[in-house]
């Protein structure tokens, strides 16, 4: 079997590059933390996405130059950002109601695990002994109106990500609608997972091998 | 691009079928969008659901909506003004049916609707005929009203400034229903004296986020409900 | 019997300037369309109220002069007003939070009719044909710490509007802290209606034969 | 008069008893009213219930004040933090409780508090760990989970510019939990870079009415927790 270390697939780039080809020209996209966010070096020519972070700024624009940050200008990942021409301020339960009211357009989060039926496990381990935090995850899942997953398609020591069935505690129920991993884009369906485009030189045999549940090929 | 002009008050309630449920801002005459009023009016859709603090004065505005017989049913707090008969002629006639619905009721509905909060309860009306057949539910020893959060398919508003990413300001009491109406509908309409370009309205200072606007309109010199009636304008 | 027409009781002036000496300094108070508005013309030396007006303003100063009103600056009455300093501008759903969130201090209103057990009814006739309108009044009894009520003691033909229960619709059940007519201030206790004040002139037989339920008197 | 202006941090929060519920603003450091909560460690209250979105950072300002072990219990989204060592140590200690919620649905609980809206419905959570116990509804085909509107007995927050009547206006980010926990405290304590005279802010861009305050500090110079644990701070 094809161990998932000896896999060249996509870069975290290239993950983030394909994935914003699907975005279209106009969106309120929020971006989670990590992988999520470089998707901002990759807005497609011609168009133009606004950024909402959950802690009060839609139009947010790139990190200032190092040493110019405001520590009251900050992203949900607390890192300085600035705000871009025709942005706005605005307090949390006006941008949870951004987020529940169905306005962002798109949610890209990371994730431990997806399951074929949509389930998305992305804010704790489970474990007993861990400090659970769980920050807007829930609400972005619940509210936003497409939810697209960005990950490894495997953990580090090589066990699937996308799963039959979640083991980890849930973020929500059937709230994924796509996937870029470094392998392939694979949708969520009525019928399960749903390969749209494989990473060049990586076929669909090796996919599968490397996902916990059955993937449909993209013609069928 | 993220460019929401629209050239003008036609184009921009050109969409509007029969049937549409519509929200309308403001509080008497202050913030009432007349001119996407009057546009729709010319643009003929009927079977109107209406909502809005007020169901107009005179035969301008909102009443010269309804005197086109366009409005089926008004959602709102108080249907009677100096200088309403439009109203209540469609209302005896048993045309426009009318959903009486407390103002901090109205305003929680819509925000509620907005912010995808499909239900909550609120101390307003209990024990009296407007909490008829609602469900009524104790919480801390005091009674309370189960209420629907309130959507639309469009949402007219009247701003001050707006910019071309549908962040828009207001003046003064005619801010009234207008932010939290943009939250509600699927398609928010905005007029405004003045669109600018982004970058012209202090991002600290907006009090609707272009998140919530679809189309924003220039109409440079809005009229008033109270000078048009003065001036004996009716709009048919 | 006496007839509610032959007594002198206190104007309409005096009955506002009466319920003003009530309200203490600092005090956020919404203010009803009517003889509510006259409180304004009556508040006590070293004190300064804050009007609030559900339409959107706290802060709410007095009529402009003739001809210098904005149409888009206007109270619940849909007056011309102008904006104090220290003023503020909202939208609806957060006026109305002020007002159910138990933030406003007191609101004054009309009455049709008030029971003795604090029920009011203020704001239709019950007729059948009547278009009903209720404004803001429940919003504001069930939600602002105190509510008076300023009204004439009996209606125009002399019945009592201070009543055992009311046969009006009701605007709130069991609202009603304190009544300023123009024969007595009345508190609504647990007890029913106490006079805590009479009109200089109006003795408590007379006061007690215009009120449709029994009044305790002040010192009981 | 209503003049809410108070002499330094140390009496604003002077009255704060053992016991009490006290929402503080912020997320991460942006708007966290670290003078007032110094404050509040010199002044001894304990047995705290504390509602903020995070548990702090290093060991100044909320971190400190669990440090001195005043807090029993925390209500919060995001209880970590890069340089957040405190806060675990308690919670595996047991000393401190943690209620997690939601990051929206902690910020519409609050409004809801504020706003007298004793309980509503949100998707957020449903078929979750953080939904047991919790009553589901379903609402046009879709599940909903009760949430309970949230108060306190005092907020304490950080404006920007505030004026005597306790009007706030407030600087980018950190404006997020402030303006909602103004609302549902019973006591609001803020404090603003600078206090100005009424009629200096701008009836327009009040983004907190004074009706929600109660009193206000100039706090002139206000530390952000960066600068004070890369200058190897420890308030204690």
């Amino acid at each position: 079997m094809t161990q998932y270390t000896d896999i060249s697939g996509w870069s975290r780039e290239q993950m983030a590059q394909r994935l914003a080809q699907d975005i279209p020209d106009g969106a309120y996209v929020n971006l989670g933390i990590g992988i999520p966010e470089l998707v901002t070096r990759f807005v497609p020519e011609g168009r133009e996405f606004i950024y909402h972070t959950e802690n009060g700024l839609l139009g947010m624009g790139p990190s200032p130059a190092e040493g110019d940050g405001d520590p009251e200008l900050i992203n949900a990942g607390k890192r300085h950002v600035t705000a871009n021409d025709g942005a706005a301020f605005f307090h949390h339960a006006d941008s949870f109601a951004m987020i529940r009211g169905g306005h962002l357009d798109l949610s890209v989060l990371g994730a431990m695990q997806v399951a074929q039926d949509g389930d998305l496990a992305n804010w704790s381990t489970g474990k007993p002994n861990a400090i659970p935090a769980v920050g807007g995850a829930m609400d972005l899942v619940a509210g936003v109106k497409q939810v697209f997953v960005i990950t490894q398609h495997c953990t580090k020591s090589g066990e699937p990500k996308l799963v039959e069935s979640c083991t980890f505690p849930l973020t929500g129920q059937n709230v994924v609608d796509r996937i870029y991993s470094d392998l392939a884009v694979i949708d969520v369906t009525p019928e399960g997972f749903r390969v749209v485009e494989l990473c060049p030189g990586v076929d669909f045999k090796t996919v599968q091998e490397l996902t916990g549940a059955p993937l449909l090929p993209a013609n069928q | 691009m993220n460019d929401k002009r629209v050239l003008n008050a036609a184009r921009a309630v050109a969409d509007i079928t029969d049937g549409s449920s519509i929200m309308v801002g403001g509080f008497g005459e202050a913030g009432s969008p007349i001119e996407l009023i009057h546009a729709l009016i010319d643009q003929g859709a009927t079977d109107l659901t209406v909502i809005s603090n007020n169901a107009g004065s005179g035969e301008v505005g909102l009443a010269a909506l309804l005197k086109a017989r366009r409005v089926s049913k008004v959602i709102c707090s108080f249907p009677k003004s100096i200088n309403s008969t439009v109203f209540p002629e469609l209302y005896e006639e048993g045309f426009t049916e009318l959903e009486l619905v407390p103002q901090g009721t109205l305003a929680e509905r819509i925000r509620a609707g907005g912010a995808g909060v499909p239900a909550f309860y609120t101390p307003t009306a209990v024990g009296t005929l407007l909490a008829e057949g609602k469900e009524i539910r104790e919480f801390n020893g005091r009674r309370y009203l189960l209420e629907m959060g309130l959507t639309a398919d469009f949402s007219l508003i009247k701003g001050h400034e707006a910019d071309s990413h549908g962040n828009v300001i207001y003046n003064k009491t005619a801010r009234n229903f207008a932010p939290i109406m943009a939250m509600a509908a699927n398609t928010t309409i905005v007029q405004a004296r003045k669109v600018v370009e982004p970058g012209v309205i202090d991002p600290e200072v907006v009090i609707t986020p272009g998140i919530f606007v679809d189309r924003v309109v220039e109409v440079s010199d809005p009229a008033h409900e109270s000078q048009l009636i003065a001036a004996g304008v009716t709009y048919q």
